[in-house]
């Protein structure tokens, strides 16, 4: 039986960027939220919105609970972020904290239970 | 004039298919980035179908994995191997086995576990998850087997443990 | 009483085996670094079995590359999976297949081709001679299995052109 | 049928250590030339000769033509050696030359058909 292509559940990147309130933390972070699948298709524009984020943020947190599926192209550019800058990765599914776990990089990189407690940490 | 005895018997091979059915399919992309993500939605499709055909016990961990042990290889055929490629999958319920071919006649290498690395994570987390992983070179280009288990098992020394 | 056609059959049957006989072996080891070279030579003495009893044609090259696949394979159990090990051969006069299991969980992966690099070369030149290569995760440890041609093919793209 | 491991065919290491007359050549190479099957077994005197080789000489040529085996433990031998000093393989057998070849090491290692050609290049 031959199966068509599910293209339904591939989403586009919708995305919040703000700069959370100033309370504990002493430095303004971005806030990304990207929703759906990432992998070489789709890195550009979540590679973009991290640069703009950037421009004018020391650092930035990736809001993961919309992400449904990462490969590692997705790993790749978590790592290569986490280099640059202040990368704090909030509220990962159980399928991104497999992925950074498999490859023992939930040991090294920052990650929260959500975007407040990233924020405030 | 079939014997009683026979009857049972035939009964007894149908069941057996029913509950031992291994179901197959395939699917051809030229391998553009695009077609990565169809890629997954094709393993998922036949993984739902098994579901509800066969009432297959699939672990979301396991529905997790088959996507992503596809993507990578779809992603690899993309960045090695561009042009024709060919995916087939095939299960009986405990094992899912998934086939890419492609052109290229190079076999790829894994890299070892790093988390420092930056890059090359994309064999390194197949051969983490997976339950044989399988190079073969063909008269053109080469097919890369990889099987998963569906359902998960605490005994059996799947992945996570052993990649650390 | 047996009929004449019966008698046929078995012959002919009989005649097939010895045509397709498939020869298997196995040995134990707990690889030490002196049992790599006695590995070494019971693929040897396997492939001069299969010679002498079957009239197997086998390469020169496909004699030195089931050496090469064997002492690679136990040299790594040596370096990282010190311990038991069990070495299967098993072949129809075509097709050379080289079985190690060892009890380290870890997969091996294969560097890729790089002849600036100094070491890990040992699965590169495994990849660059095999048909096939394949790794499976057992209940305890693992097995890696090799498959090489015992005939030189120009038209089959094995080895030495593909690993440049 | 269990078949004995063959022992026989593991030779020791036979060599001779000589400084070559020099005829066109202008510095003086050791030449060994090890005999019989080399892995990580019989690496380590391998390793000690040429090493003892390379106290008094500028370089060192290995005579090739009796190694019967030879596997990645001894290519890698050779390619350290070759980072460190001026090693010339001669009369490699056929063995020994797909080695080199299927990983690409002839491209740059200094081969030569005869310890006389070595010596005189
Ligand atoms: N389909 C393929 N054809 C040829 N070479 C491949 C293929 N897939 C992978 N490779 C090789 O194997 C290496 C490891 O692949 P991978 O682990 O996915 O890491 P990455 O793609 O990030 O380098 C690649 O760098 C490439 O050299
Ligand atoms: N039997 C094995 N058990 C566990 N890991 C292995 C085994 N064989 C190889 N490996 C891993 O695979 C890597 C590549 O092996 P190889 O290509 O033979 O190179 P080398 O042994 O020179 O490093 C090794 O560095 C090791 O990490």
């Amino acid at each position: 039986m031959p199966l068509a292509p599910d293209e339904i559940s591939r989403q586009g990147i919708l995305t919040t960027m703000s700069t959370p309130e100033r309370r504990h933390s002493s430095v303004p972070l971005a806030v990304i939220a990207p929703r759906g699948e990432f992998d070489l298709d789709s890195l550009p524009p979540l590679q973009a919105q991290i640069d703009t984020a950037l421009a004018d943020h020391t650092g930035v947190i990736l809001d993961a609970s919309g992400i449904t599926f990462a490969d590692s192209m997705f790993l790749r550019l978590l790592l290569t972020t986490h280099q640059r800058t202040d990368l704090r990765i909030a509220a990962p599914s159980e399928t991104i904290e497999r992925l950074l776990a498999v490859v023992g990089a939930d040991a090294f990189l920052r990650i929260y239970p959500t975007v407040d407690q990233a924020q405030n940490t | 004039m079939p014997l009683k005895n026979a009857h049972a018997g035939a009964d007894r091979r149908w069941l057996e298919e029913v509950i031992t059915a291994t179901m197959r399919s395939s699917a051809a992309y030229q391998m553009t980035s695009r077609d990565i993500g169809r890629a997954r939605g094709f393993v998922r499709e036949f993984l739902a179908t098994g579901q509800s055909l066969h009432a297959w016990t699939i672990s979301g961990r396991a529905t997790d994995i088959a996507q992503l042990v596809v993507s990578e290889l779809a992603t690899n055929v993309c960045k090695y191997a561009p042009g024709p490629c060919l995916l087939d999958v095939e299960s009986d319920g405990t094992m899912l086995s998934i086939t890419m071919w492609d052109s290229g006649a190079v076999l790829p290498s894994p890299s070892p576990a790093d988390p420092t690395r930056v890059g090359q994570h994309g064999l390194e987390l197949v051969l983490a998850v997976c339950q044989s992983f399988e190079l073969r070179r063909e008269a053109v280009g080469k097919r890369v087997t990889v099987q998963i288990a569906l359902q998960d098992s605490t005994d059996r020394p799947t992945s996570d443990q052993t990649a650390r």
